[in-house]
């Protein structure tokens, strides 16, 4: 969570992924979306910016190869794991446009493969990621990690929901404190643990099968099991 | 503002260790700032951040004798110098927070104030009890900002009569030092906070957040799952020092002040409008550390304007 | 949010010139954009930046039959995104606005509607007569955020009886639209307006500012000389959309929808929560042009979304 | 009027004095004292700054020697009136302390004389700029152009009120609008215009003697005349 500026507009500090680590530097890429990163973007070399962090879980590691399911700015996200992981990672990676295909290269050079596509057309082939993904994990009985969009994680579930694959994914919400304690950045997933306590102490409103609890995200996640979410 | 004016307003300048300590309904708190329910978690959450010892007390997230799932997200959003939640109360229940989470906290030598509610006055009164009968809660506050489903979902503090009903009845049901903390939403908060003295509350505290929308234009949708959330953070604080003002006038019972305290000098400014102590909400997200330094500069304000005593400025302002 | 996805939801796209005109209480506005009373002085102040054709209506500073002194300074003081004023209702009286400022508005095509207000019930249909038989004056916008002095100065606006007194008086007396504007500090808006609707009013316009407060911790006393002071500014417009759904739900005479507003996505807010137009405060001081770019954005959005009629989004709230 | 930063945080204008031109260039000096001028001050070369002006009065041009009397950052206001007239200024600066004695180097070039004083007594003499003052006019009659704090004010009225001295004042309150509309920036001055007006409208609580109306220091302002003002 990094604060974005220095009064009380913006509010509140913004939750970024630790993009990369080098020497004794700590990076961020993001993207410029509201006034958060707005203000962000005005800070100048020598600034000093307030910061918590690490905060959450993180991905599993790998244990062989991995496919890697950037949406965007998802990017920020993935990016440390295909760079540690050299050539272990087949990347998709899906923007809007060629300009928002940040670190492109990189990424190219670490992974093992490389899939692009964009809404435009500007850069790889036109349409989402999700089209040679699904095409890809067909062959492929990969573990995926992603990143991206609510419909994009949406698909991806679909895809792999009948099948025995893996999907991490690192999920956002609006956050407040990072740390677990306002309760705001949740996430409904499956809960089997939650069938006894709620039989006791009344909790309404779910059925046997599907019983649901809401995660924080930003300390039980950001990263989950795409198959232990309660999609709607 | 040197020695020489602080001397000319005959107060004793340059000491050096204020009396910081303050006593709300027979709660000795070792200093006025306290935690605001529903932002410091069950204090372990901050205890990475904050030494729990250094607090005046800890007031946790609302409790009800059932566990809650809350509300969908979204369940905050950022407004000017603000934000909304809905968090629907999700809480763990009386009976895990006892298990769970007292044991943790009863390893300090900070108060413990429970925030708790209901849906009816029957649930209200179970949880008073139960919660009294735990070792390690110092205090009880009542948030009764909760829609009343017996009668018809009005929510009990808003409406004088079902809110004096059942405070009255909670009284009954508790020894522990009891809190009522008021809604801002009402006409005459000075009213509600009568009431709730006449109903046997030992202190009130205010405010709770305003009820407040916003939406999102793209998707003609309000943002919050729950279409409304309450407003907490520096945009409310002016109305939350009225709100003070008004209800310090209007009791002889300890009044707890909060809303939008970000800073020490915000803190003053309820204080000195009447507060006996201070709550700090969303002021934790923005600065984990934040209750600490309000204390630190509560206590610089004092050395520098030499006062020996917190208890000298409280309800200070001249008006 | 390109062309495809306006046609997927199945919306006319590449409107070119859509309709911003709206009717109010029988009044036709151009656009749905007024000035907030007290924020645009009689007109003439901001005729230098705004071409006065453009907006939807002018609505004047509050009058009374006698001229107001106002109160002493300070009168105003910046907040968290917002600001408190105490101005204390300054004004140069009804006779006088009629005799030196209407000419200079008759000049416009805009409707100009005049904010009023009284000590005592007489002193407001006094006002409304007066204001009714001036020529240039369109509608009339009854200000009950004051205090009432005959009925122990409570306040008109907070009280469902002695405001349908005095909206019952007035509306006897005079022939224009007449618009209630309502206080945002009472526990139920939406009971409020339903009054303000059966005692007569043709629209009713919220909010009015949040009485609020601020602390000099220096002096120890309130800022303002006034002690408290009416909220303004982005702070409170999420406490205004959400009061303006309330009302929206509540009555069937068109609301006005105001509190915070500083850019057309804020005013859209408003108009798709349900506010058939909107006034512009606080706004007009940050930056004297707002209103004509608030009109520039609202067409703006109007055409990236595909709507040809700008009452096709009023309302439009998907809950 | 100066927009100080990008959000609503803070949120109005904030009033300075023109203090200088040169060139194509308008020039303010300022003293950092809250958030305002804290943003005002991260401005960086290049930034566009949303401004309105020039607002209000002026000081009246003085016809030959005059004194100017600066308290701090107030000597923004008179830098102008005193490097126009060269030599024809006596000026009369005080301040908290040395460092915050600006432009003193110019000032005292184009005066006629320069007296200095801080509250520290590290430049100058010792002490109130008004008690050298009061001795200096007590043999010069001539007119007083002022800006500085209140007490100050106060205190320079004390001085002249039984004088035939003129005394003009720069005054400062908390604005919102700066253009008359919001009237949110009086003063309380002498009316003896409005004396017939009250009669008749029933304006209340003025004794005749001491009609008082409030002005808008804005507009009408922020240039009055000392005598003008109702000192309570
Ligand atoms: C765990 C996690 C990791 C992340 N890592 C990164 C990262 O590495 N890099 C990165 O660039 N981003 C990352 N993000 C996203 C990043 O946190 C957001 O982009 C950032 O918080 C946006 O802040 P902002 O103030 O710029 O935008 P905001 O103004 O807060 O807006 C954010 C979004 O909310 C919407 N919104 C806000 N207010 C309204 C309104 N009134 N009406 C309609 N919509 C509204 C905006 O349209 C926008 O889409 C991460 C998020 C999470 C949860
Ligand atoms: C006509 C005119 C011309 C001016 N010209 C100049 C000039 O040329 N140069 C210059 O430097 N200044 C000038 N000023 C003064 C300048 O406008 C102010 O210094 C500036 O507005 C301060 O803004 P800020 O946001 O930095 O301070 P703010 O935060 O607005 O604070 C301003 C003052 O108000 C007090 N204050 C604010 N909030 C509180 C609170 N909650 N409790 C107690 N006190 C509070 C502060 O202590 C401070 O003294 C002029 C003023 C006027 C009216
Ligand atoms: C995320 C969040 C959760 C809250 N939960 C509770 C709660 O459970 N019970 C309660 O009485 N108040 C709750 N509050 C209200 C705060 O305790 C406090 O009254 C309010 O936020 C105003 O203070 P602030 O502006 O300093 O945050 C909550 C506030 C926030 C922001
Ligand atoms: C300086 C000032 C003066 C005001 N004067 C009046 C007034 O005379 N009559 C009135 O009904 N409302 C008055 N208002 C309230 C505004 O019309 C408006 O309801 C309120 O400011 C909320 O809108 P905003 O946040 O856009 O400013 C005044 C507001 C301000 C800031
Ligand atoms: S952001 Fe507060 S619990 Fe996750
Ligand atoms: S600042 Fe608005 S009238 Fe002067």
């Amino acid at each position: 969570m990094i604060q974005a500026g220095d009064t009380y507009d913006p509010l509140l500090k913004r939750p970024f992924s630790i993009f990369r680590q080098e020497d004794n530097t700590l990076q961020f890429l993001y993207r410029i979306r509201g006034k958060g990163t707005l203000c962000l973007s005005n800070v100048k070399k020598g600034d000093t910016l307030d910061l918590i962090g690490p905060l959450g879980n993180g991905y599993p590691i790998p244990k062989g190869d991995f496919v890697a399911v950037a949406g965007g700015i998802g990017i920020a996200s993935l990016y440390a794991l295909i760079e540690q992981h050299k050539n272990r990672a087949h990347a998709f990676y899906g923007a809007r446009n060629k300009d928002e295909l940040l670190m492109l290269n990189e990424v190219s050079k670490f992974s093992k493969k490389i899939c692009i596509t964009t809404d435009d057309g500007s850069a790889g082939k036109q349409g989402l990621i999700t089209t040679p993904l699904k095409v890809f994990l067909r062959n492929n009985h990969l573990p995926v990690y992603t990143c991206g969009s609510m419909p994009m994680l949406k698909t991806i579930f679909n895809i792999i929901k009948d099948t025995e694959l893996k999907c991490y994914a690192s999920l956002e919400e609006n956050m407040a404190c990072g740390i677990g304690a306002c309760l705001g950045c949740v996430v409904k997933v499956r809960s089997e643990k939650l069938e006894v306590r709620s039989k006791k102490s009344g909790v309404r409103s779910q059925d046997k099968k599907n019983l649901t609890v809401y995660k924080r995200i930003c300390k039980e996640g950001p990263v989950f099991d795409l198959k232990d979410i309660a999609w709607e | 503002m040197g020695m020489k004016e602080t001397e000319a307003r005959g107060q004793k300048a340059g000491t050096k260790n204020p009396r910081l300590s303050v006593n709300i309904a027979g709660l000795k708190l070792k200093n006025p700032v306290m935690t605001a329910s529903g932002t410091f978690g069950y204090g372990e959450e901050y205890s990475e951040f904050v030494d729990l010892n250094k607090l005046g007390a800890i007031v946790v997230k609302g409790l009800s004798i059932t566990p809650r799932m809350g509300n969908p997200a979204p369940r905050i959003i950022e407004t000017p110098a603000g934000m909304l939640n809905a968090i629907g109360l999700q809480n763990i229940g009386i009976t895990t927070f006892i298990k769970e989470k007292l044991p943790f906290l009863r390893q300090f030598k900070t108060p413990v104030i429970v925030n708790f509610f209901g849906d009816t006055v029957n649930e209200y009164v179970q949880a008073a009890e139960k919660l009294s009968a735990a070792d390690g809660v110092h205090g009880l506050e009542m948030n009764i900002s909760c829609p009343n489903k017996q009668a018809g979902w009005r929510v009990f503090g808003t409406d004088p009569k079902i809110m004096s009903e059942v405070i009255r009845d909670v009284r009954k049901a508790t020894n522990l030092p009891l809190i009522v903390k008021l809604s801002p939403n009402v006409t005459d908060i000075s009213l509600m906070a009568r009431v709730a003295e006449e109903s046997g509350a030992d202190s009130v505290s205010l405010i709770n957040t305003i009820t407040a929308m916003s939406v999102d234009i793209k998707k003609r949708k309000p943002i919050l799952a729950n279409i409304t959330g309450g407003l907490s953070g520096p945009a409310i604080k002016p109305v939350a020092v009225r709100m003070v003002w008004e209800v310090y006038k209007a009791v002889k019972i300890p009044v707890i002040g909060m809303g939008g305290i970000m800073t020490a000098n915000d803190a003053l400014e309820f204080l000195i409008t009447g507060a006996r102590a201070v709550a700090v909400g969303t002021a934790n997200f923005v600065n984990p550390m934040a209750t600490l330094e309000i204390i630190q500069g509560i206590e610089r304000y004092l050395i520098e304007e030499g006062f020996s005593d917190i208890n000298d400025i409280i309800g200070s302002l001249k008006v």
